[in-house]
């Protein structure tokens, strides 16, 4: 199993890579990215499936990204991502607008090894109108019917935190198969994992529906309460006040910095 | 709990009448609560799937599902909010002013530039009812209201529920039509308050009001289901 | 639950519709069979996901089947099918060759409601050149490279046995997902299980991995060995002894009659 | 155990020198004794995957995942059959004579039309070597030994083992080449029963037949793990 220490793992992400992150429902590695804010990581290109929140809004703020790819970018029910709004308005990063499913559709794109996969759906809207990079055919099989191609998306890295690894190298994702779909369209996989389990997930087929197999992961990193301060379903809630805080405080760049350095000096001390 | 939050659940309810699958999207406390409300009201829906809760979310092929699913056919209705919605129905969730330096910008458009189109069902809602809101042209398109014959689109919009009205949309005019006034508010009100041109029918009925049985199911069950995906909201309701 | 007798359940399939049937080794309806061999469902399109074995060349030989479409028809170890290779030969059936990814991209079409899905390869091969219905077209992102369109395929049923059903009809089939597609992909998805299971799967998270949810399941028939004398994993193994045996009888049309009426009887005696 | 099909487990292992991933498809039980061979002379394969196996197996997406995992170049060489096999290493795994109205039909394509194109290094074998399965041209290509430059294709066919020698296939000449006979053959021999024109070089070696640890492995640990897809020819091991 290839278990490393946070810092080995993270240290695979090099400065312009695109990194593929998951929604905030569905595990976020926010252990990792702490540590990738103390390496220095830069001009990220974030890669969001389909929509980022706090994860997103730390390495914005912080001034690590150079593009942002999403659906959305919210803290849910804390209100708007403060940093991302402000590099927005600010014009310091290059925002490039998607819509769910497209980001789904390339991501199954590079699954398959295919150039493209049509979506239906996105015509008329600016969305599209937006999109230098997305084309609109004539359906072959139809009579004058317009649809959308996508271009496949090959992230360099996925970056997930989920439940469990075993002895193989073997990941435990569940039914959260956006995670499977992000590792086997990406060129390089880091997990970390809540829990480290002993033995072979295939030996039980019961666990085995929801492994995401060792074949697609190149490192894991056991870090519990990985996904602090978001909710890890079945292990903790996500931590709402302290995320109200990070609203509160990155209004301003100025309370950002003050807020980060608390986070990070907390996280360090734990 | 806020008597215009109840009123709005019952009133969103009352649009999903006959739909049996109904999906609710991220940021949608109230369509969320309605769902349920509708549920428990045995108004048709049977099958509610809350995006990003773990209890009311049966999908498990990950986020794709939804957008899967909604493209055969197997979901009946939807909400969809805006930071701005105009009077074709088109649907801003992106930015207000130029895009690339713009005077505010939103979470983004999430699914609705896809599921806007496959839906049969879309109910748009949008609380504050100003010419901010609702305007004659939005800034950006994150969906369009209606689509040229010839683009696939088994899906729509079928009315805006506001904090002041309710409009029907008609996708061959594709225009909105009044079709009951809240209680608190007016025909004249809403015209003053609206940004865009809509038709008016001779009888604008008045939006009924929830009744007691209705506050009592938006009190407890639908409270108590909403939670796990809004506990703030529903601390509040 | 949906839960109806097998007859109940056959009764939908009619005559003349395309049923998606899985491979051997992934749960095959095989009770369910022998009762659509007794209701006299004819005409049907046979779709092998992507492969079939004794189950088509039963309903081959039994003259039920108009059109099969497959990467491979095959009786695995026992060899080749014998009905479906007699009825090739006769020109009794329609052929329509395939290769396994293109079936499943055809089903993912639809399943994604798309009017077709890109596949690489095929180019130069005879498969592609006897399938008029598939289309090739330079990719609109590349430069001279062209790709194949397949159409989507949606099938009238979707046909399987899996392990088990909950109270709610949800059903649970581990890791093998193509019963899922087939599921997603089809107008009606008929399933016979093994066993039933009291509750809820997606009360346990582990069990939930593995579901197929009832939002896709039209009718649930309690079938223990419903896929003998094919193999259940898990649950019983392949009886070899049995399919040998067919493979011997059914080398003629006479020995094919006899072993399906003493196979019929012997299953209403059970 | 016969000895012959030891000869040829040993033979095909050798294919895999280097190859980490190995994939093995339906109906090869030669090919999956090969490479279960190989991993335990430890020439390269790390991961075995069996279709139709479950404790071979490490696909949890249904059938489809052998087939993404070669587009996303996560398998290294894998192992094709074909009733007949021509000079330009076409492979047809679908019938003899026409297609409508077949001599003699087989099972189908199986996943050869797409694999062949994807796969950096396949490995056709096929034991009966004569005249009437190597032949001049196959009746129906299942898949093209070669592709136009312009086609997408970083897979294709690299060696054919047979019953009498081991070809290796010159892509660039779209031929193949002599690389060795087996002990019981001959160069002329070989010449005689093919039905297609192939290079032969000045030295055509031997192929080397298994030592006494080779044999030990294919009668122990290599039997019992093919035993689970293939228990009748397991059995005559």
């Amino acid at each position: 199993m290839n278990i490393l220490t946070i810092d080995e793992a993270v240290a695979r992400i090099e400065s312009g890579m695109t990194i593929a992150l998951p929604p905030e429902y569905c595990g976020v590695a926010m252990a990792a990215t702490r540590e990738l804010l103390r390496q220095g990581t830069g001009r990220l290109h974030l890669l969001a499936v389909p929509q980022s929140g706090l994860q997103a809004d730390l390495l914005i703020g912080a001034g690590r990204v150079a593009t942002v790819e999403a659906a959305a970018i919210t803290l849910g029910e804390q209100g708007p991502a403060p940093r991302f709004t402000a590099a927005v308005r600010a014009g310091t990063i290059t925002m490039v607008d998607a819509t769910c499913p497209a980001i789904h559709a390339a991501l199954q794109a590079s699954e398959k090894g295919l150039p493209f996969l049509p979506l239906r759906g996105i015509l008329g809207s600016d969305v599209l109108a937006r999109r230098p990079d997305w084309r609109v055919v004539d359906n072959p099989f139809g009579n004058d019917d317009p649809i959308v191609l996508l271009p496949a998306i090959r992230p360099d890295v996925a970056l997930f935190h989920c439940e469990m690894a075993d002895s193989q190298g073997n990941l435990w994702i569940g039914r959260r198969r956006e995670l499977a779909t992000m590792a086997h369209a990406s060129a390089m996989t880091i997990a970390t994992v809540e829990t480290l389990h002993e033995g072979d997930f295939f030996a039980d087929e019961t666990l085995a529906a929801g492994v995401l197999p060792a074949a697609y992961v190149d490192a894991i990193v056991h870090s519990p309460r990985g996904a602090w301060p978001l909710a890890m379903p079945g292990f903790y809630e996500r931590d709402a006040a302290e995320i109200a805080g990070y609203a509160a405080a990155a209004a301003s760049a100025e309370g950002f910095v003050a807020w980060l350095a608390a986070h990070l000096a907390r996280d360090e001390a734990a | 709990m806020s008597a215009t939050t109840a009123f709005l659940i019952a009133t969103l309810a009352r649009q999903l009448a006959g739909a049996r699958r109904v999906a609710v999207g991220a940021l949608s406390p109230m369509p969320g609560s309605a769902a349920f409300l509708a549920r428990a009201q045995g108004l048709g829906p049977r099958q509610i799937t809350v995006l990003g809760s773990r209890s009311n979310n049966d999908f498990t092929e990950g986020g794709r599902e939804l957008f899967d699913r909604a493209a055969q056919g197997r979901i009946d209705a939807f909400f969809l909010g805006g930071a701005q919605i105009d009077g074709a129905a088109n649907v801003n969730l992106v930015a207000i002013g130029d895009h690339d330096r713009p005077r505010a910008r939103f979470p983004g458009s999430f699914g609705s530039s896809y599921l806007y189109f496959l839906i049969p069902r879309i109910i748009l809602f949008r609380e504050e009812h100003t010419p901010r809101t609702l305007v004659d042209k939005v800034d950006f398109i994150s969906a369009p209201g209606t689509s040229p014959a010839n683009v696939y689109r088994p899906g729509g919009p079928t009315a805006l529920v506001t904090g002041r009205c309710v409009f029907a949309f008609d996708r061959t005019k594709g225009r909105f039509l009044l079709e009951s006034v809240h209680p608190w508010s007016s025909i004249e009100e809403v015209r003053d308050e609206t940004g865009f041109a809509f038709d008016v029918p001779q009888d604008v009925p008045v939006t009924p009001s929830p009744d007691d049985a209705t506050l009592a199911l938006i009190a407890g069950p639908v409270r108590e289901q909403i939670a796990e995906t809004y506990p703030a909201f529903a601390a509040g309701l």
